[in-house]
């Protein structure tokens, strides 16, 4: 069956890809399987200098769910693109890019340092990450913030940029529509969910970082809304994210309305949740009377 | 490649308080491991793994035996499992305890602390092949709780204490190395705190101290359980241990 | 060991009530116990006219939670006072009345309208349900609207008011600081999160409203967050709800910064969870080396 | 006071393609129940109880029998239960079949449509104590879902119809209808669109009609279940129902 999307700047075999953050820069997942069978691998964050991130502990579980608060730890954007691009760029998949920062200049910075590398063929824009004291947040809760630096960024960049939205918003087709105006090539939906855990012998929170995003499955029924809402109101392209671990958690984004989707808590469970996903997606979509992940996505095109 | 591996349960079995014994048949395992790595858990209902050290194997029979506490939802679901019954797990993940360094001769000095003790018994076994002189000092919280004390007797010089006396010397693992002698180096695993009072005590030692934080992916990609290095750096515990010189990490 | 807890309006033998819409009007629960033993019943929204509530399928199951979208179905305010409330006041219980309206008129009517009775000791004024298309949602996600609604229900009603707010907000802080402002007598937090399930055969929403309310354990960590957030600079008192359904939920509610809680999703998984949580709560309290559930406010004072 | 039961499987067993039949034991409810009526069932790890009919009873041996479809994460769950186990259900709950009014001599149609089959089934035996004629049509998908055909010629002329024709008649339940000749009052149970067919083949006819629904609290708390009636109002599918009068509801 033909799993194949196409997205700006995108050619995926399948429209399956880790999630930023929850899979490095694919190095320890490599030991699990052939990263070439993968749709696109979206990096883990990249800031303008190293970060070593929040205190430890920084995750925590909860109900089909966990808590981060890594705090967007790297290497910083320069040895991203020295030590850990030129590895992933052996394996014949896409790469994606995610791009933090505190300020409007250091998303510029990071931006425009992926113009460097042939090897990185989008950008995600990381206006969401709920775990940074400064910046991130403010740029992914206010629409005019958001315009202003998807706007700069589309400057700055070679690259097809998504924007990664919050669902921290009381209105997301609103952020959704101020990026789609400023330029965005795509969205990239939803990151996590800002939440707490307390630990009960100290009655005090048990991510050192006090709040953390969560994530997993507990989430997923707030993504398909989020992702459809923002379908019948935009059009660019949307990677679905939030809870995915099955090839019907896929079926579900993509009749939502994304046109890709990225697996990211799911491969703490299971390290091969991207490969299993992938080689039940056939079948899957066949159960469900699709031809093709392009059939789904047409289909819905119409039904909406 | 890793794998994902099946593990079926042997035997499971209560030696202490709160304390499982469980042993699982995996001959690939059993061969690959060296003390210190840990198996990473799959306990279904829960998003993540849990990491349990591995306290022995038999290579032989194929098996390997982990020692766990039972101290919430993932620990007492384990804890019922039933033999015939098989375990999703990863591993053996992490590095452990290097010997290759410790020379015939030498006098070791193994310090263990409650559900710490088990794979520092698996160290003391594979370093008891080894011609050196082992002494352990095992702490635990009270007399209910200790275990494999005899086990320990028939390869090391063993010290027990019990923090309130219950059994054996009373108070903390520290508080007995004024009677253990010299050595000529140590390794550890147990609580924080205990190893913080360990490598304080010892700081002019060389050790080796296994290291325990929340996981996430426990293999090294999500940058869960990050160590501060004395070299202004960090290590991850997953991948990078859980065992690391005392001398390196900030604890 | 003393579970007692004072709020405005309510002396609480215990701090554990069923939630809004989860219970009815006691009368199906009270085939399995004896609802004196609760601290306080929240009664099933009241309208002013009868309201027959939204198609079916109304309720979708999801990874530890569900989706509702009831539609505030109920007799209208003056059939709720004249047979549900008497039958409940034969009860040694509080009784809370939620408050619902598509309009500020409508929830000064229904307000008001429990003056009549001596019988109902708080309302809860439900301005977050996100299952009715008119009304409801704007109260409860603009400051400026929920302070007007809390001022005119406060100005209509004899009976202290705690405004229920929805967790579908960018920032909940500035929601609570505008109902304290406009004298709420304290907060009920949270409502559901909206969300939706896709009915794979038909790629359409599953619940016939489209969107759901998505509560139960899934969003613990959420409600957790933001009562923790909100207790920092917020002091009137706090019924807490979402997810819970140990007594160590209720802990965590309670070192969150909640003052009592409510119970929703989980009668319908097991119908004593009230009361089960009530027997289960001294013996959690002790081991965490509590001696009463003020006890634990108290504490919580301290380290704040 | 109303309970929740711990039910024993006794019996697990495929009886026809994707359908189980299971054996529980609670005399209470063996002894209630009325046919028509539900369990509300408890499976570990998902939110919501699972309504399943009641097939048979037998008060004497203290058992009750239930027969479900695998069709999603719940059933599946079920269905890999093992004798010894127990399951948590609630009931019986609802309003069953009311056979009050069902005079000696009267003759009796039953349609049932695949899992909908079991609670007729139920009803069946309870109407084969009085002295009625009984004619069943009972509706499958397909020749692999057929069951209960037996058990049903033993009390009731009956009449098979498969979807595809590969057992039986072929069509729906109400192609066999100008068969089955003239009787007093109809009992029906099965997919909605089955129903709606029935209903309005017969809707000169007294009848009743078990219905479905999503539901949440599963005893009338909640009114995730509602149901329009003719007079502009509604009823609980859960708690008024799951049976209704043909006549009283809007399809
Ligand atoms: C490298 C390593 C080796 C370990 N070896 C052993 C062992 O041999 N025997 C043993 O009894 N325990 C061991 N632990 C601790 C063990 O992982 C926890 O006790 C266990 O995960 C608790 O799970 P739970 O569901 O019972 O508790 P819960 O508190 O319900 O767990 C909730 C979450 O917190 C995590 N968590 C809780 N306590 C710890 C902890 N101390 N360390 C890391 N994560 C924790 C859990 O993994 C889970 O994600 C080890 C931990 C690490 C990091
Ligand atoms: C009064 C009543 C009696 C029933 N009796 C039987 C019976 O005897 N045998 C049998 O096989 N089935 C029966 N059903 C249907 C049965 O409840 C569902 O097939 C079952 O709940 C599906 O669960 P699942 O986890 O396998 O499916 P999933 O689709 O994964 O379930 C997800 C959610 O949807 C609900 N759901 C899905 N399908 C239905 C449905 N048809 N009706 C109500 N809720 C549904 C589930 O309960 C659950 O909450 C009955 C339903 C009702 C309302
Ligand atoms: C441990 C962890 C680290 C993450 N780090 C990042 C990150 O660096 N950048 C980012 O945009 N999202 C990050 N995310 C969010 C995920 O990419 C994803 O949006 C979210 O987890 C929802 O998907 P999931 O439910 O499949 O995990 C992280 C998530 C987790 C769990
Ligand atoms: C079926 C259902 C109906 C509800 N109806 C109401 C309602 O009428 N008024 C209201 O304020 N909240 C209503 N709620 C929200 C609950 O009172 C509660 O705030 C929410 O479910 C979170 O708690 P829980 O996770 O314990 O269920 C309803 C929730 C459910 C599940
Ligand atoms: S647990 Fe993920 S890096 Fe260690
Ligand atoms: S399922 Fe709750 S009223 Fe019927």
């Amino acid at each position: 069956m033909n799993l194949e999307v196409k997205l700006p700047g995108l050619t995926l075999k399948n429209p399956i890809m880790p999630a930023s953050g929850c899979f490095g820069f694919g190095k320890e997942y490599s030991e699990f399987y052939d990263l070439s069978r993968l749709g696109a691998v979206i990096m883990k964050a990249a800031t303008q200098f190293e970060r070593f991130g929040n205190p430890t502990p920084r995750v925590a579980e909860t109900s089909s769910g966990m808590l981060n608060a890594i705090g967007l730890q790297n290497p910083g954007v320069e040895r991203i693109i020295a030590n850990e691009v030129p590895r992933l760029a052996a394996y014949d998949t896409s790469i994606i890019a995610n791009v933090a920062g505190s300020s409007l200049e250091e998303y510029v910075f990071v931006a425009s340092a992926f113009n460097q590398t042939k090897d990185v063929h989008a950008l995600e824009l990381n206006i969401s990450c709920p775990n940074v004291k400064e910046g991130g947040i403010q740029f992914g809760t206010d629409p005019e913030m958001a315009k202003r630096v998807t706007s700069a960024v589309k400057e700055a960049s070679n690259l097809p940029v998504y924007v990664k939205l919050s669902p921290n918003v009381t209105n997301i087709v609103e952020m959704a529509k101020a990026v789609e105006e400023a330029g965005a090539d795509g969205l990239s939906m939803i990151n996590t969910l800002t939440g707490m855990k307390l630990h009960l012998p100290t009655g005090k929170p048990l991510i050192a970082n006090q709040t953390g995003g969560l994530s997993g499955p507990a989430i997923k029924p707030i993504a398909i809304r989020m992702i459809y809402e923002v379908r019948q109101q935009v059009s660019i392209p949307i990677i679905g994210m939030g809870g995915i671990s099955t090839a019907e958690d896929v079926l579900e984004f993509l009749q939502a309305g994304a046109d890709a989707v990225a697996v990211g808590t799911a491969n703490f469970q299971n390290p091969f949740a991207c490969v299993d996903i992938i080689d039940a997606l056939p079948e899957t979509l066949m159960n469900y009377q699709y031809t093709s992940v392009q059939d789904v996505i047409d289909r819905r095109g119409v039904q909406v | 490649m890793k794998k994902r591996h099946e593990m079926e349960v042997i035997a499971v079995d209560t030696i202490a308080k709160e304390t499982i014994e469980m042993t699982l048949y995996q001959p690939e395992i059993s061969q690959q491991t060296v003390p210190g790595q840990f198996l990473h858990l799959l306990v279904p209902g829960f998003t993540l793994r849990r990491p349990i050290s591995i306290a022995k194997v038999n290579s032989e029979e194929g098996t390997v035996t982990i020692l766990f506490k039972v101290v919430g939802g993932g620990t007492k679901a384990l804890a019922a499992y039933q033999p015939g019954m098989t375990v999703d797990a990863l591993g053996p993940n992490g590095n452990g305890f290097q010997v290759d360094d410790v020379q015939e001769g030498e006098r070791i000095l193994l310090v263990g602390g409650g559900i710490g003790v088990p794979p520092i018994y698996h160290l003391a076994k594979r370093l008891s092949e080894k011609n050196v002189e082992l002494v352990a000092v095992l702490g635990f919280q009270s007399k209910d709780y200790v275990f494999y004390e005899e086990a320990f007797q028939k390869i090391a010089e063993t010290y027990v204490v019990t923090n309130d006396g219950s059994y054996g010397h009373q108070g903390f693992v520290t508080h007995v190395f004024s009677e253990v002698g010299a050595f000529d180096q140590y390794f550890s695993c147990g609580p924080l705190p205990m190893l913080r009072a360990v490598t304080t005590e010892l700081k002019d030692a060389a050790g080796k101290v296994s290291l325990e934080e929340r996981m996430g992916c426990g293999v090294g990609a999500c940058m869960a359980c990050v160590l501060p290095t004395v070299d202004n750096s960090y290590k991850k515990i997953c991948s990078d241990g859980p065992v690391f010189s005392a001398q390196e990490v900030i604890l």
